[in-house]
């Protein structure tokens, strides 16, 4: 991954976040406070100005900033969760190119960060289900090279989000709602699932 | 929808620019959003800030000003606030003798706070950390993530504040507000649904004659469904739920607050008042002091909260202190 | 309909149950519906009484207290008091300096205050009445039961309090709040339509996009219909149907209240007093003092009205005066 | 009209606001308050409850008790009204008995005393609309007897109330919607028409 794939990929996140903000924030009505799609748009709405001015000229650097300023920018639960994930990803990412492997390393990264700070494990119907899976799926597909790996990613990533249906949620607000949090799809799981199609998707077309 | 507002984008900034409008004597950085005191402390003292989604007005703007909050840092509707914001708050309000952050339990929240909490401490400000999780609604157990944080932050403000004012020391304040959320618990009951401005509808529907007992501030849906009852019975309910949680017996005393959820007249939660009262009569425990009225608030949400603070003498002398802030002043 | 209430009938006397609970500075007589201070003055001084419908809470029994008014007379729900209830809280609060009536200007709170003024006056008690009628959205002629007394109703009863307070003369006090009743004007818009507890349904029927524009109090439709626009566009033109009627110039200060009509967020009232006040800004008319919040509702109606009141250093003086109500304080 | 005859009134008039209590609030809630019901409904509940100890022992005493309690008991615009009516007419009798031409007197001095408290004159769509047409056609059939003349008046506080459907108010709280009133019963009216109506029927039945 280059400089110019790391845009790509955190634009097209944007571009699908903005497209599947009502999904979101009606996921996050069933289960939450109606209001993950819109924290998104506002994040990554701001990422976009900020990595205009001055272009980062290095992955990592992209990663970091995108976090430090979805960290600033979005509050709630996912802004701290995926903000910090992030910032991990460009910390583990120092050199100005990243190898497949070495981003394997970063998204690893990136699910320490969210479950240092947040606490969750696979099962709480959080972000953790589709990260976990996807990154498991990138690592076992890193030989196949980028594209293959990411792809795989976004597969699992998906299916990771599906899974959280029938789970009862344990961890962010879902968990107020004891059993009748089941049945619904996590907001968090899904707009995770949509992190890793927009690097399937980036890596597709670079 | 129908709100008062300019657009879903908009709406903090827009109602920042009124309350700095109206409230001259408080000093609102809209860009930031940060209300704090226009007038900094003589000596050093204890700063308190609060802070969390927008929605829940008057909290907690409505609570900076002498004798309770030092500053206050609003998110977006139902959305915490972000580290940025209580990192500026600290920065304006610190003199020196720590800063407390009351933080009610919710997962952005704490989070958000947690991470400002250490850029705090980075600039060399020393952060105590108040979480308040009053909400008997949702069970405390690891199955969840914990109880909610709602009416009892009025209380914790309001004492710790007091405390606060008279020069008490970081770590005597902290303990203060800590003591006061343990001595709360409360528990709600919505007969209608919020609607957040970017979702543009409800955040659940209910039938005619249905409530959902056991809600949060946040639009989510409670515990459980229930048939609408009279309010005795409802109040009845909910001072029982509140009553198996809490170690209050005959003859204690508590600060009550009934507290509408935003779209509940007056006159409705007078009455959950008088029959909130006579349940606790019955138990032989008295209300030495209350609140009625809209203090924590979930938008447009039909509803009432009830939050029991079991009071002794020195909480009891702290809630009596003065205090003037645009939501709750006496003297 | 959703309420939380016993039942409609009970409505009114359960919600006094609640406020006598609540309130035990204020002397609550339940069966006659009358709400007074507590205690008597020292010296004799003109009394303020003031009554109305409920279900626009905290009007008037929240105004009750030391630089306010001295009793509240509450009606059924959007419905005047009777004559007994004036006539008794004049016997209770009359310390021989007079009594003013201060009166919504409504067929049926004009009629019964008269009577009850009729009956004090039987009773050898000097009486004033001062007609409150601040709502532009009505033409005062020949053609209509004349302007709907609205939000002025606080300013009135503020000011006039203030004065009595100090002791001044009955015709001096009824002066003054007709002084300042004349300096007032008020417009108000709704989003929703209030629903009466004994109707059990809204009494207008809203498409999600129509708002109604000249609305009262008591849930009546309003002078017509419109789309529902951004807050701005609505701020403004609620300011310039005030300004059209009212003799405001550049230059001039006013007392602004933005009123919830119930069922409206904080957080959308003070996105509307911003507006407000850019507007009048604009116009160089200059907020002095102002309030946001529920003052005169209509039950759950969601919609703000505007009232502003022209203001000069002696009215000014007189609102800066300490009060100490349950629902205004300041001292 | 005896004593007996004067509480049957009153008593119909009673059972009528319980019956039509939903229908009159109905009408009150297009063009008023959504009240009228309630009101008139609390005020003859009360009437009942103080015409029955001690049960007066003359037709002017019952209906001079019946308006005290209105005034006392119902407020709004209806109370003072209705209560001063009935005041006005219980003074008008003083004898134990009323003749027709005597009651005709009465109901007049009723209307007089609505017209002074309220300042309305026919056509600005209120209660004075259907009184002031029932006394007359009352008054022209006094020489028929009470039943006839009764009958008359109930025909005609009847149509009196339909006649205010296109009027707009000018009194009350229905003036203030200006031209939006027009199209709507009057809801005084309506109640005056009732209590024509219990008038026939009471007086058929003695
Ligand atoms: N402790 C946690 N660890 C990981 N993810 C979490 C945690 N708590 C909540 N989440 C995720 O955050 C999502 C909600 O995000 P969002 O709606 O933006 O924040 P909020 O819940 O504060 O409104 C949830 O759907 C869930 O996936
Ligand atoms: N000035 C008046 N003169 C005669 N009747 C009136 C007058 N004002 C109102 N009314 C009658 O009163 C009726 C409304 O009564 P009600 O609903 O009980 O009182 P309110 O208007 O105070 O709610 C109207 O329908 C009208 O017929
Ligand atoms: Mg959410
Ligand atoms: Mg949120
Ligand atoms: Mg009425
Ligand atoms: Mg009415």
């Amino acid at each position: 991954m280059d400089t110019e794939l790391a845009l790509a990929w955190v634009r097209e996140i944007a571009a699908a976040v903005e497209r599947q903000e009502a999904q979101l924030t009606e996921l996050d009505s069933a289960i939450g406070d109606s209001d993950h799609g819109s924290n998104l748009r506002r994040g990554f709405n701001a990422v976009m100005t900020a990595l205009d001015s001055p272009e980062p000229t290095a992955v990592g650097a992209v990663l970091a900033k995108t976090g430090a300023t979805l960290i600033s920018k979005v509050g709630g639960a996912s802004g701290p969760l995926y903000g910090s994930a992030f910032r991990a990803m460009g910390k583990a990412l120092p050199e100005e190119k990243a190898t497949t492997a070495a981003l394997a390393t970063a998204l690893a990264e990136g699910l320490l960060a969210i479950q240092q700070l947040g606490g969750a494990a696979p099962g709480d119907k959080t972000i953790v289900d589709a990260w976990a899976p996807a990154l498991a799926a990138f690592e076992q597909a890193v030989s196949q090279g980028l594209s293959a790996a990411a792809e795989a990613a976004a597969e699992a990533a998906d299916q990771g989000a599906r899974d959280t249906v029938p789970l009862q949620a344990r961890k962010g607000r879902a968990s107020y709602l004891g059993p009748r949090s089941i049945g619904h799809q996590d907001p968090g799981a899904t707009s995770t699932a949509l992190i890793f199609r927009a690097l399937a998707q980036s890596a597709r077309t670079a | 929808m129908k709100k008062l507002i300019n657009s879903p984008e908009t709406v903090l900034t827009d109602a920042l620019t009124g309350f700095a409008a109206a409230h001259p004597e408080l000093a609102v950085d809209i860009p930031n959003r940060v209300i704090a005191r226009a007038v900094r402390p003589e000596r050093p003292k204890v700063a308190l800030i609060s802070g969390g989604g927008s929605g829940h007005e008057p909290l907690h703007a409505g609570f900076v000003g002498p004798g309770m909050l030092d500053a206050a840092c609003p998110g977006e509707v139902f959305t915490s606030p972000v580290p940025d914001q209580m990192l500026t708050a600290a920065q304006a309000v610190h003199s020196g003798a720590g800063v407390v952050l009351i933080v009610k339990n919710y997962t952005g929240d704490v989070m958000n706070f947690q991470l400002a909490a250490e850029l705090a401490v980075e600039e060399g400000i020393e952060v105590r950390t108040v979480l308040v999780n009053d909400d008997v609604a949702v069970e405390d157990s690891t199955w969840t993530a914990g109880r909610r944080g709602t009416g009892a932050t009025v209380m914790v403000e309001k004492i710790a504040g007091a405390l606060a004012e008279r020069g008490a020391a970081l770590d005597e304040v902290a303990a203060v507000a800590q003591r006061v959320n343990a001595a709360s618990r409360s528990f709600a009951i919505a007969l209608t649904a919020a609607t957040v401005p970017a979702a543009g509808k409800p955040g659940f529907d209910l039938p005619e004659d249905e409530i959902e007992v056991g809600v949060g501030i946040h639009g989510e849906p409670g515990r459980r469904r229930e048939r609408l009852r009279p309010a005795n019975e409802l109040a009845a309910e909910v001072v029982d739920t509140i009553l198996a949680d809490h170690d209050l017996a005959a003859g204690d005393e508590v600060i009550a607050l009934v507290n509408g959820l935003g779209g509940t007249p007056l006159l409705e939660l007078y009455v959950v008042y008088g029959e909130v009262q006579a349940r606790l009569a019955e138990r032989g425990i008295r209300i030495a002091r209350n609140l009625v009225g809209n203090y924590v608030t979930s938008l447009d949400m039909a509803g009432f909260s009830l939050t029991l603070t079991k009071a002794d003498a020195e909480l009891l002398e702290l809630w009596d202190a003065p205090v003037a802030t645009t939501a709750l002043t006496w003297s």
